[in-house]
């Protein structure tokens, strides 16, 4: 278990997350990159916090759509990204996953919400048999709570004692449809029926997020599966297109997000140096992806 | 109508569906408005009828088992999946349920059911959001699989689905929801003649020779239907060659006679689809057409597929594995040969 | 809600069904009958006990490879059902579904595990939309809550309000898998984690069967789903095959299930006179089916 | 080995494939002893390695992507699915999973597990637990489909199963398994010469003339190779027509090179299968065949298969759809007529 972050390492770390996806972003409206991309701006704590506590070597991530902060936290390959987003053959997956697509080191997402559950489950299992103290932590929304898949494998996590973390980033929203419509009951008691331990969290106090995950690693690793639910909120569209969200509910929690809480415990001068060192890194990760050559493929 | 584009074509149809028989039903993942799913093909449907429109959470595989189990019980279910890619997770409702409960159940239910989802590639979403998965369907007994095209009517097929009294899967396509709607004027379109046939899933056959004989015929569907036109085109500008072109409705049951018409006239049949070859569309309109067209056939059938393998995400190599133009006219070439 | 039942009707529409599939399992070791069958012999009370409560015409009932029970108390069509595993053209489907693919006046049974709550659910939304105070019973087993659509239907027949019951026979075995290996922590709470209300009782206990049954649908039928766990105990074979449970332990059971306790009850005359009608039933029923022709194709 | 049953063959060579790796591992419902699984395919695995047989609740969507998590982490497990009829649950991850990772990730992973399945009616288990769906994976691309026989190698086809690279798919049959497992002996089984391919997946020839011109070939696999094996027989006693017979082992890829050297010796093609006709592994064969050996061929490819529609319970009615030996030789006779 991993010591805390301090408020500039949050900061840093969250920084860079949220400065990339903005830059996607902007990439996108230019027309430099065809495709979609889902941002998990707002959500960056979620990201950091957990995998704070994981390694490359000895864990495994399994994330989804929205995993480009998970990529950047776990791999410390933001460039292999970004070329994989621009379709370089210097990216992640040469070009062959794109976005949603990606493998390294450990870290593997797929684009069918639910079906990397129990990819993820399997991976616990190879874990669990291999012995070495390795966890598997899988991210999952709100809205693949309504994949059975989900179910299955909590129960087999449970029935077979994975080392798995299921972290549900509840962001409120699938795509356009808000939680209330689409997950019925309660989502840590959905957990503790399979006999899994769950804990719910609000996701704007960074801390807390790290702190709770380190703890149920510390027993996910010895064969206790759990899961995490951290309450949190995307501020931007689901993916490039349109929000049909109110204008004032996404204003009011950009106000309050883990970002600009932690921003606000820094002093100015720390603020304005480690935002200069996030854009320099950002240019830096921009470059060495633009530099890696368009993939090309030959005809069939 | 020819101004309207594809998307909206199919909207209306829906609308005038949902208006006409209130047993229709709407159900899909972010189908509610303002949005009116992903692509916008329900739009302004929950905002008329809130109560017969159902948005879901994501459980693609329990929602097909929905729809039939309203169906069986007298309602006219509408299913929006979201992406073709997830008819994959719906597969054992449609195999071992929607396949089975007529037939099964010694002719006692209907399953007037539509599932309807766009299919396709050439937009960059990568590997699991592209594909045409379409051939995985026409394997299934007892199901109706229709292929939309921008040269059909759009709204008048998607009428046609709903009121069907047997379970149609519609299959759309992701690029053609932005281009128009595009119908034959006086039997004619870009330029070719055009001969539609009966029911509720025509075959359009195109033919630039007034149906006189050709070199080859291009038998097609769906998001293919823009690139056998280009073929076709580009085949008598560059090379006098002349195709027709069959761009089929049905896909599930496949009727053929309008393809085994047109090669009676051309002797030649290639068959162009967007889903990965092996165990395709082409690979069953292939077996028929040669047991069927034996003796009309003067070179063996051919496929236009993609290759057999994942669409990637990066367009360069997206473009390079999809069927494109040049295969087709080098195709059709093939049996210029063979022809003479 | 149907008032109680006497135990001698407990006692004859327990016993018809028991002593049919006795029948059934004479005809296959007889090699009358092809295909494979799955009794409910010992599981009979919980048949009976909730669909006492129910009416064709208004109810649906949808049930699973373990269904005769099911069908006889439903439809009162146990010729239908004999003449169907015969392979008659008399049958229920004129010998195209055999035991357990069934259809007869809103009764649906089907063989893949898991895939019939779907089919309930869209049924009881049917219903829902129908407004004709009607519910969908659906019944499956312990072993069919691996199946993730359970939990994407528990999901939105309580979101959706539907008029569903789920009746789980819970008895011990998935084939011959205990419950303890194949289901994880609490089958009631796995309902109730979605709002769903659930009970669970001992299935030896017909009269709390019924009640149970009987309160739980005066409530879905207004449109708030429901689970009832019945524990329950399969006297026989999975299926005809082998038994690999320890006999001592289906001995013990033998001497307590619901048909036991519902016979102690009786009065020796009483019992012998009801035995004796059933015997006439049931050798009528057979008689009808046998009288039925043998279903043929001509070659395709 | 000659009295060897299918069944126990195959469970021969599951149990020295667990022997031989121990990364192997077993995954399935009811698959601990003393029962061993619903077919015994798996008896007497758990008694000799406890540690590495999980029997698992009935949840086959997500044991086909636990078994590719295991797979990608470096273990190599084989997963029983009860009744091919249930492949359907993990549709999904097979074409969104399975078929794709390897590739998608840019050869970062490899896949070594193995799905096998009994498929095959004629045991009057009616509509969803006889099918022949192996048709739906054929279609998948990057994986590698296996059709068991009881004319193969068995314990070495299973051994060669667990012990490639990539992920395959073991398509086994009801009937066979109670078969006797029966192995040509000096190149010879039931009176015609046998050639064997290389390969872990070999294809059988068999012909009763010695390789030397014949009446047709016919292409087939799995529980229909004693059908076409009767009907061949037949075809000599009663009619004096000499059919060739392949006996698939890899149904894919799809090698049909001995197919196409077979038909280069009759002329004439049959596919024979038990699964529905159309999109079947008929179509793809006869759309390759009539393509590559156009010039070979005198009359077209023939299928012969399942009605399209529900396998029923009655064995009256289940006869009379699912293919047959009167089917193969009147099929045969048809390309006797074109002979001559
Ligand atoms: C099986 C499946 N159905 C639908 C989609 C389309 N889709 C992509 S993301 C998404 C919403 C997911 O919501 P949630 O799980 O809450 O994650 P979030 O996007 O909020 O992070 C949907 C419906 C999909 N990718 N997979
Ligand atoms: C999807 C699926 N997997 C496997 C089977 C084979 N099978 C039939 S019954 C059964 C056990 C079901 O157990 P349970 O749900 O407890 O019902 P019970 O047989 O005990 O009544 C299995 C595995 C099936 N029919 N469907
Ligand atoms: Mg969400
Ligand atoms: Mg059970």
């Amino acid at each position: 278990m991993s010591a805390p972050l301090a408020a500039t390492e949050w900061f840093r770390r969250m920084l860079f997350i949220r400065r990339f996806e903005e830059t996607l972003l902007e990439m996108f409206s230019k027309g430099l990159l065809v495709g979609t991309t889902h941002t998990c701006i707002g959500q960056e704590a979620d990201a950091v916090g957990v995998i704070d506590h994981l390694e490359p070597g000895r864990d495994v991530v399994v994330s989804n759509h929205r995993c480009h902060g998970h990529y950047i936290a776990f791999t410390d390959d933001p460039s292999g990204l970004m070329a994989e987003v621009m379709g370089r053959v210097g990216g992640t997956c040469a070009g062959r996953g794109g976005s949603q697509h990606l493998c390294r080191d450990g870290f593997y997402t797929n684009g069918v919400q639910g079906s990397i559950v129990p990819l993820a489950s399997g991976m616990a299992l190879a874990e669990r048999e291999r012995g070495g103290g390795g966890a598997v932590t899988v991210f999952i929304g709100d809205g693949t709570l309504g994949q059975g898949a989900v179910y299955e494998c909590m129960n087999m996590a449970a029935l077979w004692s994975l080392p798995l973390l299921i972290v549900v980033e509840n962001n409120q929203y699938a795509q356009t449809t808000p939680v209330e419509i689409a997950v019925a009951g309660s989502i840590p008691d959905r957990a503790r029926a399979f006999g899994i331990t769950a804990v719910e969290l609000d996701g704007r106090d960074a801390p807390a997020i790290h702190a709770a995950a380190g703890e149920l690693l510390s027993t996910v690793r010895t064969g206790a599966p759990a899961v995490l639910v951290i309450d949190t909120y995307r501020l931007r569209a689901h993916s490039k297109g349109d929000d049909v969200r109110d204008p004032a509910e996404v204003a009011a929690r950009e106000r309050t997000d883990a970002l600009a809480v932690v921003s606000q415990q820094l002093e100015p001068a720390e603020r304005e140096r480690i935002m200069a060192e996030v854009e320099s890194a950002l240019a830096d990760c921009v470059a060495t992806a633009e530099a890696s050559p368009i993939a090309v493929g030959s005809a069939a | 109508m020819s101004s309207l584009r594809c998307g909206a074509a199919l909207n209306r149809g829906l609308t005038e569906a949902m208006a006409a028989d209130e047993r229709v039903y709407l159900l899909g993942e972010d189908v509610l408005d303002p949005y009116g799913g992903a692509f916008k093909i329900s739009t302004g449907i929950s905002d008329r009828w809130p109560d017969r429109v159902i948005s879901t959470p994501i459980s693609e595989a329990s929602l097909v088992g929905i729809a039939a189990g309203m169906a069986i019980q007298g309602y006219r279910p509408v299913l929006e999946i979201m992406f073709g890619d997830f008819i994959t997770l719906g597969f054992d409702q449609i195999v071992n349920g929607i396949s089975k409960f007529r037939e099964m159940y010694n002719d006692q239910v209907r399953l007037p059911l539509v599932v309807r989802t766009p299919m396709g590639g050439r937009r960059g979403y990568g590997p699991t959001h592209s594909q045409s998965l379409e051939k995985f369907l026409i394997g299934v007994p007892n199901i109706t699989v229709v292929a939309t095209s921008e040269i059909h009517d759009l709204g008048a097929m998607m009428r046609a689905a709903v009121e069907d009294d047997e379970p149609v899967f519609l299959v759309e396509n992701k690029v053609m929801y932005g281009r128009p709607n595009r119908r034959p004027e006086s039997g004619r379109l870009d330029g070719f003649s055009v001969r539609e046939s009966d029911g509720p899933y025509p075959a359009l056959t195109l033919s630039a020779s007034g149906f006189s004989a050709g070199t080859a015929t291009i038998a097609t569907y769906g998001g293919t239907v823009p690139l056998a036109i280009d073929a076709a085109t580009e085949l008598i500008m560059e090379h006098e060659v002349f195709c027709e072109i069959v761009v089929l409705g049905s896909l599930l049951p496949l009727d053929l006679d309008p393809v085994l018409e047109s090669v009676e006239r051309t002797g030649a049949l290639i068959v162009a689809e967007e889903g990965t070859m092996t165990a395709g569309i082409g690979a069953e309109i292939a077996a028929r057409v040669q047991e069927a067209a034996w003796d009309d056939l003067r070179a063996p059938v051919r496929r236009v597929a993609a290759a057999d393998g994942i669409i990637p995400s990066a367009p360069g190599l997206e473009d390079a594995m999809l069927p494109s133009v040049p295969e087709l006219v080098d195709a059709a070439l093939r049996c210029e040969a063979a022809r003479v």
